[in-house]
This record gives structure tokens, C-alpha cells and sequence, in this order.
């Protein structure tokens, strides 16, 4: 699988959300080679502050058309930038970087896809993915955030799960708590998933990770660090990771070359 | 574009196609960039930096980015020279790139152990020397802020190794030409400066250091005008050659150092920003002199006029 | 806007309203920022450096930009101590500004007569000593370079004035901790840190420095992770209060020096890019402090919380 | 005169050839201070980098609508940032700064201005300011460039002034040679102006600088250098004066705030 760098041009950025934008971008070279999971470095300015580029997971990838989509939150410097971009104008972007996720066993029954947030960017593609792999999967999305505003309109998965499980911290919407605990009041011990994607902020993939470990549920996670190159080159976006290293040490992880999807068994959880 | 510029270099006892080269712990061990630069196209290949037994390196964050910089605290994360020479190496032996290997160690006997070990490698070109590492010995001063200790490890790699020894300083000395003339009479073949400034990030939020190391390395574009005036300073002060590192960005950046005297440049954290920056500055260096009516790049180097009463090396305000 | 935060401190022997003040060398006289400013907001205004005798500067170029930054040589012109009292200070004087007068000298003879000249002038708060100017006496070197020439000074000045005594540092050297703890030594009451950063810059076309000094100071953003490395180390290394400055640009970035310990702040170039911005730094902290639940200043100056592991300082690559 | 720091909207940003652009902005507060021969600081962008504000002089100041023009040449990072950005946008600017051009006294029945290049902007506001001033005066203009596509159009002087020489270093236009020369080529001996007006670079004003000396024609010249602050805080603009400093020493002139303006007398024109 080959990286591009390439001048995307921009043929929407719009807003989805007080807070969240999508972005759709020609990009042939980078989309044929995309797989859901795998992310972009974009240069979101030509000027050097900022100065590093910033990584975004596939939304969306239309290998035909040559088209890619990325949905993201305005966080920072970056982002902020990124969303006053017009339709026309190109970012120049770098991809695709790490790696994607696995499909689960032919045989996965249901399969459960724990959206914290932003996280969700990445799992709609991961779904889209999975319908196409695993058409007779019973696919369950739970779809936490701080507050019902946080959510991305339901048209861009509602076609791709079986089953939407709304969770805010403020309870603005659906259940009122964090997504594991949604997860937990749904189901019972009985009605544990087959197989299980998760993508979020540290702490909610956490405690997931605690909660699949114990439960035995095969799972993935799609982890975030700060990134420096994205590819490799720098070791700069390590996290404690539990592989052995050398004398009985355990060793980092790096979230652009080995992950950004991980199996929960791979991370020091406790570290993070 | 005029008639094509002969862009080759010597630099000390080693020859260069041309002067660029790609700085230690930017650009991996080369494979990782074959996608976007031809790597037989560079000057060489600095391999992120090799110890004696692997290290695993700092807790994270281990990166923040900064104004027009970033500060890292990978801790000198490697794989270790065995696994280097096993796994590394031969990719960059197949594809006929010039190696300069990155060496560090805590100790002077390990660098002694690297230099003997890297010896007679097919494809490596020579060993750089970082000296910017802390030393536990000598209660948490680097060789690099001593000139003695400085001399002690050049002297003992210099020992043990038939390749040239390029040596890398620190610029957060209080006279870095000072140092440069220890590692010289110590028998140093180039000097390469500059490495990272110590640097520091915080959280006001989680009133927290920005890096699990607390403390790390700057580098960027911001970093520029204090690496160009170090070259400038460590020129003067020594005869054998020096390369420039430190904010290179764009060709124009790569002049600026040649123009001050370095022999050949490093192109670091750019590397991330644009893959393909180091190809780009030898096309662009390569333009440059053609359309200003240079033949060759040893014409260039080292030329900037100093009027009659330009003052010496002095630190102004 | 919740309601409002006592924003004062003591620093040392000082006491100010606000802990912000803007630097020497970037806010000339004061008056030149009055229709952006109402100067009797600030903590402080420092003056721009005065010599014993008027001084010319150095010739032009004098300030060339950088990524992030800008590089000056203006050679400490000033109009001199004398000129200084009699036309500078009273617009000062009847603004109600707290004065702290930039002082520097060849000699140390002439910080000597600057500090007894200055002593019981009414306004002036405090005496900000910069060592880190051209000492023609020991070959080239600054006082601030060597912990005994900047003791040397510092006692002198001690000796002929009865104004507090605040020191400013250069980050140039191999440990600022050290120099740190021979001015405290000497009886320096605050240190600030850091002044300029030797830096350089060159053109390419005409192949010239772009300074007539060829060598200038590096400021501005750029500057900024290397300052508060700086002040965190200083901060540690001696028991007297510290003022940062460096690369200080927005609240953010005053309460990131304000966390590591710094008891006050300076800032300086970016009163160029915002004329207003000292301004905007002491709301920009009052809100931040506010909304964040803190109801005096105090309770957020160095509180950086470092985890039990953390190392203490060390230069990792 | 106070100093003002607003956000100025734009009006309108436009080409006038190939490397000119004229931005017309609403400042109501600096133009209200505002006098021919004076500038602003402008700040391209809320990025740090570029870091240091841009110096640019008054190309038309409108009191009473609150309107202010510049007209600046493309040369480097800056401008090309400002040459991009849109209709409505604001520009934050500091001014007016520095003194502006003193009228000729009252009798001075000829006046010429010499503008080499983007100088022509500072002649144009003065130009118009003198006309109104001394509406009696013949107004003559030599406008020197490299070649022809650097002049900006006719329609902006031509009603300011009774006659215009162009010339051009390569004959592409008007006369072929330096603006001197032209100067030197039209007018015999006899017929030296009253008062002469000159901006241009460095070289052009030297030249010209010498010749009004020797021919003791009374004159003023805006100069330009490198800005720090442009408020005389820095001391980052100086150039060689001729103003006496100490034991015999002579000094520097600071061009922001003793300029841009000055005399020729004022200027060491040999070390500039
Ligand atoms: C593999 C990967 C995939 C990602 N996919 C998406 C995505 O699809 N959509 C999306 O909105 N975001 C995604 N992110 C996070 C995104 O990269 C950051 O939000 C973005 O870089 C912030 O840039 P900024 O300049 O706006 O913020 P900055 O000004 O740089 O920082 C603002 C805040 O965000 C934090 N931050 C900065 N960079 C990162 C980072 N890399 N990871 C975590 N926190 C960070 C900072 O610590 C700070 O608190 C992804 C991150 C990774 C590593
Ligand atoms: C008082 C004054 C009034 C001016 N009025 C005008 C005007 O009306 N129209 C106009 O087009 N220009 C004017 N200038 C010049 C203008 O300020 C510069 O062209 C501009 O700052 C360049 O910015 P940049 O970022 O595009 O170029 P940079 O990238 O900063 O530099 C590009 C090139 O321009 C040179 N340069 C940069 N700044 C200056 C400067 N201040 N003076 C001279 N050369 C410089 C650099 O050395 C470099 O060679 C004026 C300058 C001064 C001092
Ligand atoms: C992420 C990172 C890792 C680095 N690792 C090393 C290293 O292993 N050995 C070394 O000598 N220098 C190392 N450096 C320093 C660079 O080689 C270079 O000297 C420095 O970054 C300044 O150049 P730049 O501003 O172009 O990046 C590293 C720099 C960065 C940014
Ligand atoms: C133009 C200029 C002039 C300065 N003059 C002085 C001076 O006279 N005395 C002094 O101690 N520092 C002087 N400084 C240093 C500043 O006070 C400050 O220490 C430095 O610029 C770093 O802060 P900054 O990055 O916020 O500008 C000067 C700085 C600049 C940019
Ligand atoms: S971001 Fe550079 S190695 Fe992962
Ligand atoms: S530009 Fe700062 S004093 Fe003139």
C-alpha cells in the first residue's frame, strides 16, 4: 500500500453541527488505496504555524470516484483553520497512514460499534465497511457524547445499523450517562455482541477496554495520539503498550505505524 | 532552466552528490519515505539515532507542537544497533543509499562498543556522533556542554573506527566554537550543529507538563536564525567542515546555511510537514544557482561578504 | 464574567497591581504606547536599556524578521541617563507608572554610576540589570556568560543603590542555573529571564548578513518553549522570585510562565504585532483565572503539577 | 494626533497590473488623523508568522467617508497574504504613523515629484494634498519604473498635475533611463522647480537626493526601512542622519517616527 501526498481540492466543507464540519475532497490518489480505520495527514495551511499536519480518519472513501470524506471537530488552531477553507480551494494531504480495521469473523453475528463523540468519524466507515463484508451481521451503534448538540445528523449511519443507541453525559439525549453505562442498561449479561469497534476519547475506550476484556468480547479500538510525521518516522505518537520488550519490559506502542487500531490486549489501559 | 549545476560536495574525507542530507530522527530509517523521495537521490541518509541495546524510550506525550517548531521527547527510541544492522541496514544497502549512522550512548565505552561494531559496513559512510545525550556519569551534563568530555568520546570513537566521524553539538552552550575546537583537536572529520534547544510546554488547563518528559527538544523553523548563527560561529572557529542543521524548510533556508560556509546541510522536522521537503530544497538549490549563473555549488558555499568594519563574532543585546 | 480576581503580587521586595509588565527594548519610553495602553494599568513599565553616556546603536539593518520571530541589533541606542531623567522619566512620574529601569554599562564602573544616579528617583521601582551586553574588558564575552563577572557587576549595583535589584539573564549559556545562583549569591533580589537569543540571518541575492551587526537577538513566539524552559529551571535552582519573558504573546501564554513559577511576566516584541497586547494580557488572565474558579492570582502561580517519575531537569535530545 | 488601532473593513482589493494591487478600506478613525506622507502598520493575518506588521503610506485618505487607500506591490510573504484576501474582510492597521510632507511654501510656483516604482504611492496622496493647498502651483510629475507594466494606471494622478514624464530602466516606455536622467533630459538648467517631492528606492533618492543638494532646489524625501514597531519604540528603523549626536558624532535618523519624511540634508546619503 503506497502513500501519496497530493493537493486535494475541496468540493464541500460544511457544517454539520455547531462544532463539526465534513469535508469532501477529490483526492484519487490517496482514496484508491484507503481503507476504513486509516487516516490522513492534512496540511491544513501553507504558512509553518501551524507547523505539523493533522491527522483525520476516513469518513467516507469512494474509491470509483476518487473521493474522500473526513468529518471533524474544531478543537484548535488547526481545525479552525481547516473550516474556514472554501469549496475550490485544496489542502494538501498525506495518505493513507496506519492501518485499518480488520473485518470481524465470517461468523459474527452482532457486531457492536461504541462511538464516543468525534470518535464516530471513523466508525461510520468502519460500518460502512463491515454492511459490505459482513452483510448478515446484526449491527448495533452506541453513540455517546457530552451533550445532544455533539451528534452528527443520523442520516450519515442510520442505512448502515440496525440499531442506534443514543447516550449524553447531560442526558440532552437518549440515555443519561456514558456510553458503556448506556450499553450495560441496554443489554443483558445474555446478549453479549460477537464482535466489537470502539473509537473515543481515552477514557471512554478505557474503561470499554476493561469492560471487553472481562467479558471476553473480541474487540478493536481505534486509538489517537499526537502525531508528528504519521508515518513512521519520528516515534513521536507512542502510547504503553503491553508487547514485550526485551528484558520482561513492556514497550510503547505507535499509533501511526502499528495502529491507529489496536486489539484492548495490546495497551497498558492503566497507563493511558 | 539554464545548463544543469554541478551540486557535489566534499565534505572532509567524504564526497556528496549533493549537499543535502536528511537529519537524524526525522526521517526514520529511509524506508519510511520511499514513497514520496527517491532516496538515491539525497546527499545521505542520517538514521534516527542507534545505541548499543534497544531503548524504549520516553513515557508519552513525547511531541507538542509549538510556534512555527515542535518539541519532542522521543528519549532516543531505537532499536538498537544489532537490530539495525540486521533489519535496518540492508534495505538501505539494496537501494545504494549513503548511510550516516546517528550514534549515541550513555557512557563512553558504548560508544566506543557502537563504533567498533558499525566498522566496516558496507553502504554507511560514516558515523555521527551525538553528544547532546544525557550523561549519568558526569551528574546530568552532556558530553556535548564540556569540551573535555566532548574530546573523551570523539577521541575514543575516533579509535575504533576507520570512518569518518562527523560529531553534533548543541548549541545550549555558552560558547559553542569552544566546543567545536575541543572535538576537533580530539580528531573530528565535520561537525554538524545544530542539534534541538532545550524546551518546555505546559497544560494551563491540566496544570501539567505537555510532555511526559517534562522537558524536550525544539526544532522547526523557529529554531532557524540560532542554528545559521551557530554555523556561522563554529565555521570560523574550526578548519575542518561543517554541516548545517536546524529550521531548514526551503531551499532558500539550505543557501542561507551553505552561504554562511556549511558544506552540506540536514533537512529535520520539515520531513513531516512536507515528505518530500528534502528532494524539493535539492531541486530548488540546484534552480537557484543555475538561474544566478553558478556552475558549480562549491562556487556558492561559504561567499557571504562581511563589509570592512562588520564586527566579529559578538553577542549583541 | 464571575467576579473579579485580586490579579496583585509580590515580587520580592516589589509589590504590583498586576503581574504583567512590559519588556525593556519593546515599549521604548512608555509613552510611545500611551494611546493603546493607559499606562497606570500595567505592573510595570521597564524602559528601555540606559547607558552612563547617550549611545548611537548600531548601524542599520537593524531588525529583520524570522519565522515567528525577528532578529534585532539595535545596538542599545538610548539617549543616555541623563537625557533619560530629565525628559523621559517625568511623563512616567506623572502618569503614576511603576518604573523599573533597564541599566547596562561596558564596565562595571558604569553600572555603578548608573545605579547611584538612579537611586531615589521618584517612580522608579526597581533596577533591571542586563549583564548580557558586550564586555570589551573580558575579550568579547558578556557578564552574564561567567557566574563571577555577573556576581562582580551584581554586587557593585547592590552596593550603590537601595532600589530592589532585578537581574536578566541570557539563555545562551550552558546552564542558566548556575549563572541563577551567583547573581542570587551576589544579593540579586528578582532574576528575568531570558533576554534575546544570539541569532542571524543572511540574503542569499546580495549574499550580506541582514543585520549590520551581522549577529542580533532572536525574540518573538519562536522563542517562547526555550524561555520557559528557561524560567522552569531557574524557578528551581534559586529561592528568590523570577520574572518570564519570552515569546509571551497571548494570556495563554503569560499564565503558562506564571504556572512554571514565574512571579510576574514581561512582555516584549509582540507589542509591535499589538500595540494593545500587554493590555489584553492582563484581562485575558483576569478571565482565565475567573472562570477557572480562582479568586487571587496566587493560588495558580507555580502550581505545575509533576508527577512523581518526572525527571528532574534534563537536556534529552 | 492620536494613534489608532482598528479593524479596517475592505472595500474593495484589487489589481492594478500585474504585480500592484489598491485596497480601499473603511477606517473611519485613522483617516479621520490621517495626512499625505504618513502610513500605516498593517497586520496581515492573526497568524504569528508573518510576525512583524507591514508599513504601508497613505494612497488616498477620505476624511469624511472614513476612508483610507494604500496601494502596495507584491514583494514578498506579506503582501502576497494581503493580496489575497476579500472583499469584506477586515485588516487590523495601526495610524497614521510618522509625519507626513510639509507644503512647499506659499510662492513655490513650480513643484516636481520624482516617484520611482511603488513610490508612486506616497506622491500620489501628496500630489493631490498640494494641489488643494497651493492650487496655483504647476505640478509636475516624473515617475520612473523598471518597465512599463509597473505603472499603475493614468486615471490615478493625471488630474493631479499638469504634466507627466514617464521613464523606464528598459525603454518600454517613456524615456529610456532613470528617472534623473529623464528629469535631467527635459528640463535645461534654467528652468529648475521651486520644490521637488521625491519617494522611491533607495538608489533613485540618493541620486536625486545629490542633484537637489547641488542644485540647492528645496526638497522632501519619504524613505523607507525596515519596521519593527513604526512608533519609535523599537529604534529598529534607523538610517545614517546628518543630525549632529555627542562629541561630533554623527547619528541616526529614525524613519517612523522623525520620518518618513525628510529633508535631504538630513540623511548621510553616502553610507544609505
Ligand atoms: C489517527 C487519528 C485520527 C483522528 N481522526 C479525527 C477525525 O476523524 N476527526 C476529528 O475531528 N479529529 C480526529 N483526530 C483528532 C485530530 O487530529 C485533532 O483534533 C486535531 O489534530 C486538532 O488540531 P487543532 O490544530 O485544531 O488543535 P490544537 O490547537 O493542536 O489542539 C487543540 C486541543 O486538541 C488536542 N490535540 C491536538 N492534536 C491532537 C491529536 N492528534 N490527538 C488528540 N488530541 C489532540 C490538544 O492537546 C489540545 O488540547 C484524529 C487523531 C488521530 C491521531
Ligand atoms: C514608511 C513606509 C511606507 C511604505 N509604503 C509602501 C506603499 O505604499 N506601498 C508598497 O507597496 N510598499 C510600501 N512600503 C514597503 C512595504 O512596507 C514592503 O514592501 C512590505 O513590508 C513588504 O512585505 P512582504 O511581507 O511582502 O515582504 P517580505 O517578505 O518581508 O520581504 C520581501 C522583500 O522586501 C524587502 N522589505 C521588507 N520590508 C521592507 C520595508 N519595510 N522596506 C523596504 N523593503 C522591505 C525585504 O528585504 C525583501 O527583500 C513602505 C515602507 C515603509 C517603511
Ligand atoms: C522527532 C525528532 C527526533 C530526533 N532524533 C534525533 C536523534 O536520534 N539523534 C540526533 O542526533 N538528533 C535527533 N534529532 C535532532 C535532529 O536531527 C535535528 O538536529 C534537529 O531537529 C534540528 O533540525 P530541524 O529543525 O530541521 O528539525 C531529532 C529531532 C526530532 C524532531
Ligand atoms: C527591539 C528590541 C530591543 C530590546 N532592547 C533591550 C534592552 O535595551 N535591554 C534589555 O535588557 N532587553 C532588551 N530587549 C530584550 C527584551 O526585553 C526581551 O527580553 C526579549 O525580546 C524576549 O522577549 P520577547 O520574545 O517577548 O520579545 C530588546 C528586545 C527587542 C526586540
Ligand atoms: S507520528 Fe511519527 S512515528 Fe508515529
Ligand atoms: S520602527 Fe520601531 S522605532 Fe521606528
Amino acid at each position: 500500500m503506497k502513500k501519496h501526498m497530493e493537493d486535494a481540492i475541496i468540493l464541500e466543507n460544511v457544517r454539520l453541527n455547531p462544532t463539526t464540519c465534513r469535508m469532501i475532497l477529490q483526492a484519487p490518489a490517496v482514496a484508491r488505496e484507503a481503507r476504513p480505520g486509516q487516516f490522513v495527514m492534512v496540511r491544513v495551511d501553507s504558512s509553518f504555524d501551524p507547523f505539523l499536519r493533522r491527522p483525520f480518519s476516513f469518513f467516507r472513501i469512494d474509491r470509483n470516484e476518487g473521493i474522500i470524506e473526513l468529518v471533524y471537530r474544531i478543537v484548535g488552531k488547526g481545525t479552525k483553520i481547516m473550516s474556514t477553507k472554501q469549496k475550490g480551494e485544496t489542502v494538501n494531504i498525506v495518505g493513507p497512514m496506519g492501518n485499518g480495521f480488520r473485518p470481524p469473523p465470517e461468523d459474527a453475528a452482532s457486531v457492536w460499534f461504541v462511538a464516543g463523540g468525534i470518535g464516530m468519524a471513523a466508525l461510520v466507515a468502519c460500518m460502512e465497511d463491515i454492511r459490505l463484508r459482513r452483510p448478515r451481521s446484526r449491527r448495533v451503534l452506541f453513540y455517546g457524547a457530552k451533550t445532544h448538540s455533539e451528534f452528527i445528523p443520523k442520516i450519515y449511519f442510520s442505512s448502515l445499523c440496525h440499531e442506534v443507541h443514543y447516550s449524553t453525559d447531560d442526558g440532552s439525549a437518549g440515555f443519561c450517562g456514558t456510553v458503556l453505562d448506556c450499553m450495560k442498561s441496554v443489554t443483558g449479561a445474555n446478549s453479549l455482541p460477537s464482535y466489537l469497534y470502539a473509537c473515543g476519547p481515552p477514557s471512554m475506550l478505557k474503561h470499554t477496554a476493561n469492560w471487553v476484556i472481562e467479558n471476553k468480547i473480541p474487540a478493536q479500538f481505534c486509538l489517537e495520539s499526537v502525531m508528528g510525521c504519521g508515518m513512521g518516522a519520528c516515534l513521536g505518537c507512542a502510547l504503553p503498550g503491553q508487547v514485550d520488550y526485551g528484558h520482561g519490559k513492556t514497550r510503547f506502542v505507535h499509533v501511526c505505524f502499528e495502529g491507529p487500531v489496536f486489539y484492548p490486549e495490546q495497551i497498558r489501559w492503566e497507563e493511558l | 532552466m539554464k545548463k544543469s549545476v554541478d551540486l557535489s560536495v566534499t565534505v572532509g574525507p567524504i564526497r556528496l552528490q549533493n549537499p543535502v542530507m536528511v537529519a537524524s530522527g526525522t526521517f526514520g530509517y529511509g524506508r519510511e519515505f520511499a514513497d514520496f523521495v527517491p532516496l538515491e537521490k539525497l546527499g545521505a541518509v542520517i538514521v534516527k539515532g542507534i545505541s548499543l541495546t534497544p531503548r524504549p524510550g520516553n513515557p508519552p506525550p513525547r511531541i507538542v507542537e509549538t510556534t512555527a517548531g515542535l518539541i519532542n521527547s522521543i528519549g532516543l527510541e531505537n532499536v538498537g544497533v544489532e537490530v539495525f544492522l540486521k533489519e535496518k541496514l540492508p534495505y538501505l544497502q539494496k537501494r545504494s543509499v549513503p548511510v550516516i549512522v546517528n550514534i549515541f550512548g550513555e557512557r563512553v565505552e558504548e560508544y566506543r562498543e557502537l563504533a567498533e561494531i558499525l566498522d566496516n559496513q558496507e553502504g554507511i559512510i560514516a558515523l555521527e556522533v551525538n553528544i547532546s545525550c544525557p550523561n549519568v556519569s558526569a551528574g546530568g551534563l552532556h558530553f556535548g556542554a564540556d569540551p573535555e568530555s566532548a574530546a573523551k568520546v570523539i577521541e575514543t570513537v575516533k579509535e575504533n573506527t576507520s570512518l569518518p566521524v562527523m560529531v553534533k553539538l548543541s548549541p545550549q552552550v555558552t560558547s559553542i566554537a569552544l566546543i567545536a575546537r575541543a572535538v576537533e583537536e580530539a580528531g573530528a572529520d565535520i561537525i554538524s550543529c545544530i542539534n534541538t534547544i532545550p524546551a518546555m510546554a505546559v497544560d494551563i488547563y491540566t496544570r501539567k507538563p505537555r510532555l511526559g518528559n517534562v522537558v524536550g527538544g525544539l526544532s522547526g523553523p523557529a529554531i532557524k536564525p540560532i542554528a545559521l548563527r551557530c554555523v556561522f560561529e563554529v565555521v570560523r572557529a574550526v578548519k575542518i567542515p561543517v554541516v548545517g542543521v536546524g529550521g531548514i524548510a526551503t531551499p532558500e533556508d539550505a543557501l542561507e546555511f551553505l552561504l554562511v560556509g556549511a558544506r552540506a546541510v540536514q533537512v529535520g522536522s520539515v520531513n513531516f510537514t512536507n515528505p518530500r521537503a528534502s528532494l524539493e530544497i535539492i531541486e530548488g538549490i540546484a534552480r537557484f544557482l543555475s538561474e544566478n549563473n553558478f556552475a558549480t555549488i562549491e562556487e556558492y558555499i561559504g561567499t557571504l561578504q562581511l563589509s570592512e568594519g562588520d564586527p566579529t563574532i559578538q553577542t549583541v543585546r
